[in-house]
Formats: C-alpha cells, sequence, structure tokens
C-alpha cells in the first residue's frame, strides 16, 4: 500500500519536472513570498515547503514552451496602462452622457495568433481594453461583444493582437 | 507629511470617481453585457490608482509590491470573471441589446 | 469632520448588513438569497475590521465570502429548477418573518442584558498574562490553539462530523471533474493554484504572530482546491475505502486527540502542554489542523461522497 | 489626510449601497452575479485605505485574501450554479445530469 502510493507519488513529480520552467518557477514563487511576507527570513521554514508545493504540485500541466518575452513585459505593461485607463474613461464617457451612445455590436474575429497560450492571455486582455469583450475564444473565431462601432474596435484588436504576438514571441501573418 | 504622501492621497481621491461611474454602468447599462464593459474597465482602474496611490503614501517598497500584487489578483480575477458571465450569459441564450 | 465620517460609516454598515440579512432569509428567488449571503459576508468582514478584530475579520473573508459561497452556489445548482425561483407561500412566510423578528427582538434585549452583566474589560487581562506561558505571541492563537484549545477540538470534530454526514447520504452528482464550460478556466486555475498555496502558508505562519492562523489558511487552501476543481482539475481525494486521504480528513481531529491525551503519560491534565514545548505543540496542531480543514472543507463542497476512480472527463 | 480617506472610504460604501439595487432588480442571475463582484472590488479597496488610515498591517492580509477569492464565486457560478437555473429559458426538468 505505502509501496504503491510512493510510486504513485514519484511517477506524478516526475511529470510535473519534466518540461520547463521548474526553476524559473520556483524562482517567481520565491519572489512572491518575499513579497507577502515583506523580506522577514524567519518565515522560510513555511516558506520553502509552500514553494516546493506550488511550482512541483499544480494539478494543471504546465504551459506549453517558454511563454514570455520578459524583456518586452516592461513597454508592454506601460501600453496596458496607458489603454486600460482609457478604456476606463471611454466606457465612462458613454455611462455619463445622457444620450448614452453605446452602440453596442457582435464581432467574430478571425485568430492570427497561433499558441493556445498566447490566445488565452489575449482574451481575457481584451476585457480590459476599450470597448471589447470576450463571449466566445473559439477554435477558429474569436466572438466579441463591442461598443462604439465594429470598425473602431477591429482596428484597436488588431494592433493588440500585434502586441501580444511580440509578448509571446510569435510571428503573424500582416493585415491585409 | 511629505511631497510623496501627497502624490499617494491624491492618486487614491482619483480613483474614486471610477469606482462611481462603474457603478452607474452597472444600473443605467441595458443589459448584461454592456455592464460588464463597464465593470471590467472601470473598476480595475479605479482600485489600480486606489493600490498605486496607498503604495506610494506607505513610502516602503515592499509594501507597494504587496499592494501591486492584491491589485493584479482584482485584474485577473475580473478579466476572467467577465469572460466567462458572458459566454454563460450567450450559452444561456441572453440576447444582446440593441444588436 | 472625522467623527462624523466614521459614525456615518458604521451606522451606513450597521444598516447595510441588517438588510443583507433580512435579504439573505426573505428574498424572492433563493438565487438572490444567495448572493445576499455573499454580499453580507464581505461587509461582515468589513465590520470586523472596523471593530478593531483582524483575526476574525480574516476568517470571516475566508469563510464567509469564500468557502460558503461556493457551497451555496453548488447547493443551488443541484436543487430542482422549481424550488429556485417559485416564492415561498406569502402568508406562511409572512408568519415566519413576524415569528423571527420577535424572536431576534427578544434575543437583542437578552444578549445586550447580559451583555451590560459581564465584567468590563473581559478576559483579556488573564489571557495576557498567560501569554508568554502559551508558546505563541499572538493571543488569538493562544486562545484557540493551548488556552481553549477543547472548543477547536470539538469544531474540528463538527467539520469531520458534517463530511461523513455527506458522504453517508450518497455519491456525488458529479464523478468526473466538472464540464469545462470556457478554456479560460484551466488557464485561471493553473495561475491561481500557486498563489493559493502560497498565500495559506504565508496566513498560516503569520498565526504564530499575527492575525492569522489554521482556520483562515485551511478555509483559503480549501476554496483553492474548490476552484481549482471547477476548472476542471481531478482532485486527489476518492471515495474509495482505503484512500489515503480519509487519514488527512481526520489528521486534525486525531492530532488534537492525541495532544491531548498523550501529554497525560507524564502526568499532566487534558491538553496541558509542557509550557517549553507549547509552542512546538501548538506549530504541530497548526499544520495538522489547517491541512485538515482544508480538505474536510473541500470534501464538503463535492456535496456528496467521491467516486472510487475520477473518470476523465476533463480531456474531452 | 485622514480626513480625506475616511471620506473616500464613506463614499465607497455608499457605492456598495447603490450597487445593491443591481442585485435586487436582477433580472438574469448574471446581473446579480456581477454586481456582487463589483461589491469585492470595492471591499478591497475599502480594506485597504482603513489599513492605511489605521496602520495595521494585518488588514492588508484581509484584502489579500478576499483578492484571491474574488474568482471563485464566478467560477463556481458559471461552472455549477446557472447551468441549471432557467430564468431566461423556460427549460424543464433541469438539474444536473449523473
Amino acid at each position: 500500500m505505502a509501496l504503491r502510493t510512493l510510486s504513485r507519488l514519484h511517477s506524478f513529480l516526475r511529470r510535473r519536472t519534466r518540461g520547463v520552467g521548474v526553476f524559473e518557477r520556483i524562482v517567481a514563487y520565491a519572489i512572491l513570498w518575499w513579497i507577502l511576507t515583506e523580506g522577514d527570513v524567519r518565515s522560510l521554514a513555511f516558506g520553502i515547503p509552500a514553494i516546493a508545493a506550488a511550482a512541483l504540485i499544480n494539478p494543471f500541466a504546465p504551459g506549453g514552451p517558454r511563454a514570455w518575452r520578459l524583456a518586452r513585459g516592461g513597454p508592454f505593461f506601460a501600453v496596458f496602462a496607458w489603454l486600460s485607463v482609457r478604456s476606463a474613461v471611454d466606457v465612462a464617457a458613454r455611462v455619463i452622457r445622457p444620450a448614452r451612445p453605446i452602440d453596442p455590436a457582435v464581432v467574430d474575429y478571425p485568430w492570427r495568433l497561433q499558441s493556445g497560450s498566447a490566445r488565452q492571455f489575449m482574451a481575457n486582455l481584451i476585457n480590459l481594453m476599450p470597448g471589447t469583450l470576450t463571449i466566445d475564444p473559439g477554435e477558429q473565431l474569436l466572438v466579441l461583444h463591442v461598443l462604439g462601432g465594429k470598425e473602431r474596435a477591429l482596428s484597436g484588436i488588431r494592433r493588440l493582437e500585434e502586441r501580444v504576438a511580440g509578448l509571446f514571441g510569435e510571428e503573424i501573418p500582416a493585415h491585409e | 507629511m511629505t511631497a510623496l504622501a501627497w502624490v499617494g492621497a491624491s492618486l487614491v481621491a482619483l480613483g474614486v470617481p471610477f469606482f462611481l461611474l462603474g457603478t452607474l454602468g452597472l444600473l443605467r447599462f441595458p443589459d448584461v453585457f454592456t455592464r460588464l464593459h463597464a465593470l471590467a474597465k472601470a473598476d480595475n482602474v479605479g482600485l489600480g490608482l486606489v493600490c498605486f496611490g496607498l503604495g506610494l503614501h506607505s513610502g516602503s517598497l515592499a509594501h507597494a509590491l504587496k499592494l501591486a500584487l492584491i491589485w493584479l489578483l482584482m485584474v485577473i480575477a475580473s478579466a476572467v470573471g467577465a469572460g466567462l458571465v458572458a459566454r454563460a450569459a450567450i450559452a444561456r441564450g441572453v440576447k444582446p441589446w440593441g444588436v | 469632520m472625522m467623527a462624523w465620517a466614521i459614525t456615518a460609516f458604521d451606522a451606513l454598515l450597521v444598516a447595510l448588513l441588517l438588510w443583507l440579512a433580512w435579504q439573505a432569509i426573505h428574498a424572492d428567488g433563493l438565487f438572490r438569497a444567495v448572493i445576499s449571503f455573499m454580499v453580507f459576508g464581505l461587509l461582515m468582514a468589513v465590520a470586523w475590521v472596523r471593530l478593531d478584530a483582524p483575526d476574525v475579520a480574516l476568517a470571516e473573508a475566508a469563510i464567509g465570502a469564500g468557502v460558503t459561497g461556493a457551497l451555496l452556489l453548488s447547493a443551488l445548482g443541484r436543487l430542482p429548477e422549481r424550488d429556485k425561483e417559485a416564492p415561498a407561500d406569502r402568508r406562511a412566510r409572512g408568519l415566519a418573518a413576524v415569528g423571527l423578528a420577535a424572536l431576534a427582538l427578544g434575543g437583542a434585549t437578552a444578549l445586550a442584558t447580559i451583555a451590560w452583566a459581564l465584567p468590563a474589560p473581559g478576559l483579556g487581562r488573564e489571557v495576557t498574562e498567560a501569554l508568554p506561558k502559551s508558546g505563541v505571541d499572538n493571543p488569538v492563537t493562544a486562545v484557540l490553539l493551548n488556552i481553549r484549545a477543547f472548543d477547536t477540538l470539538l469544531e474540528i470534530g463538527v467539520l469531520l462530523l458534517a463530511v461523513i454526514a455527506t458522504w453517508a447520504l450518497g455519491p456525488m452528482q458529479w464523478s468526473a471533474p466538472a464540464r469545462v464550460m470556457s478554456p479560460a478556466l484551466p488557464v485561471l486555475g493553473r495561475l491561481l493554484f500557486p498563489m493559493f498555496v502560497l498565500v495559506s502558508a504565508y496566513v498560516l505562519w503569520r498565526g504564530g504572530h499575527a492575525p492569522g492562523g489554521a482556520f483562515p489558511a485551511g478555509a483559503l487552501m480549501g476554496a483553492g482546491g474548490v476552484l481549482v476543481f471547477f476548472a476542471g482539475a481531478k482532485p486527489w481525494i476518492t471515495g474509495a475505502e482505503l484512500d489515503p486521504w480519509r487519514w488527512l480528513l481526520s489528521l486534525g481531529l486525531v492530532a488534537m486527540l492525541v495532544a491531548a491525551v498523550g501529554v497525560g503519560a507524564t502526568g499532566r491534565s487534558f491538553f496541558e502542554y509542557p509550557v517549553d514545548l507549547a509552542g512546538l505543540f501548538i506549530l504541530a496542531l497548526e499544520v495538522a489542523a489547517a491541512l485538515s480543514i482544508a480538505i474536510l472543507l473541500f470534501a464538503l463542497c463535492l456535496g456528496g461522497r467521491p467516486p472510487h476512480r475520477w473518470g476523465s472527463e476533463d480531456e474531452a | 489626510m485622514n480626513e480625506l480617506f475616511i471620506a473616500i472610504v464613506l463614499v465607497l460604501l455608499g457605492n456598495i449601497t447603490v450597487g445593491l439595487w443591481r442585485v435586487m432588480r436582477g433580472p438574469t442571475a448574471a446581473d446579480r452575479m456581477l454586481a456582487a463582484e463589483t461589491f469585492s472590488t470595492s471591499t478591497v479597496a475599502i480594506v485597504l485605505i482603513l489599513a492605511t488610515v489605521t496602520g495595521r498591517g494585518a488588514l492588508v492580509d484581509v484584502a489579500l485574501v478576499f483578492a484571491l477569492l474574488a474568482a471563485l464565486a464566478v467560477v463556481t457560478f458559471v461552472s455549477r450554479a446557472w447551468p441549471d437555473i432557467g430564468e431566461e429559458t423556460a427549460r424543464g426538468g433541469g438539474g444536473p445530469k449523473p
């Protein structure tokens, strides 16, 4: 009984540590732990097992190949912050005007991004961008609910997709 | 009272209108999709300004990073949550207004 | 200005809490009632913050706003359609409302009388005096796991009984992980699982010297398990008879019983830890209790005995 | 400074009070749910500001717990509760398939 449990644990851990990023994950979680405890080293008796557990027993398979290009993270975040503020101001302007010019539409957008993690990242990011909301991140088409007209939303989505592609180091075909 | 603390406090105050406008959208917009637009956008910027402002106000890096972590978690929750609710609403046959 | 604004805040908070509590038991439609209850939990945590009780606020945040919301919502999903939105019989509800109001009024009066009769500073001084001998710096943890450890023993026992009762009622309705309704869910689960592990461990660590401890940490980890399960992960716990997880379910209760009775071997009374080892005892009990509480709450949210083997609907 | 913060906290609680109208009104379960979600954002802001005003670091942990749990209600809602609540569509039967 105990032996079987042990061997199950062994194969489980082997599955988890295979593939990329165990080391990176551990570093990332150690940084998070430092932030949580505000740098208290006495916490490591709890911290080390927790970091190991977080990195090794995640029931979901680790993501695909090296996802992010860290060097592009900074500029991307700046763009993200700017667009978030703009989208909040945009939606606020629609709320506040008595005429309530929301002009909603449902739009199908064919993906140019290839990898699943880049698509997921974008599908969720869209919800924070000006006038766009993901309804269904499908296999072929991304179905969106947009405010303020289709064309405006589509050009925004195209630019966003190019930025996400850059972040994930993906080549996507140019828009004709 | 340092200048940094004043800047921080003003950022916190600047966040409040976004919360109010988000709620106004919640009340005024005609269907669940448009309301999701209002909330996912306005509330996160509001909370972002509050967290950033309080971080500056505290003047401690570790504390500011913890606030940034809280904001990030809320952003993830509301971005993913908005998509989930929108998809569930479509699946239940809720028709978008004005389309 | 300040005193006025604080008073207004507190008054509004109390009014909201009363209104939400009323809605939670009296709203048309169960869904509205459940949402009211969840918002109530959220604001109750703010009320504990205002009462300067961060320990309770933390527990309320983890349990009230987290696990109970998930429990009620998934219970709602199991009810047959007609029970969910149909308002109950008007007259019966009116009668119940009058009865409840009378009861609440009587209870409040009784409580107020008792509160005035209690010794004014409470037991704070006694706890502070005993704190150096308790093994921890946080008075709340000292009370929960040393001074009044007996209460905690019973509380964990109640949780275990609840799970046993739930399992006894029959197998759970879903023999496979939740039908994943969006590709965003597994991504969210993968992202949040490590956060739940880290923050629970952090809250547990904090319990030794500041607000935190086994109950909020366990509740948080249990909530994380529920989220990851609904995001499509296959749970580790099964209903098989020799499942090692059964030991983890009872670990908290067993550890507390061993600590309580084991000290008797050296001629001490129930739960009387040796003073120089008290810190170690409390640490071990906290970890055991937190793990157990997490798994107990997760098992409760499954809503029945899990299957002997989990299907693999998640790959579909 | 604290006066400003307390005024802000009061405004945010007022904001929640107004938003409750959507919880009561609906019309769909999703509307009520997303109203509740916004309350958790406002509550996090309230608790964080109170943490600054009182200088109690532990309150930041309360906000952290809220932030971590914010996704739980929505996930439970879409995967368990709403697929079987008949508000819009008059599907008969109901109840999860075994």
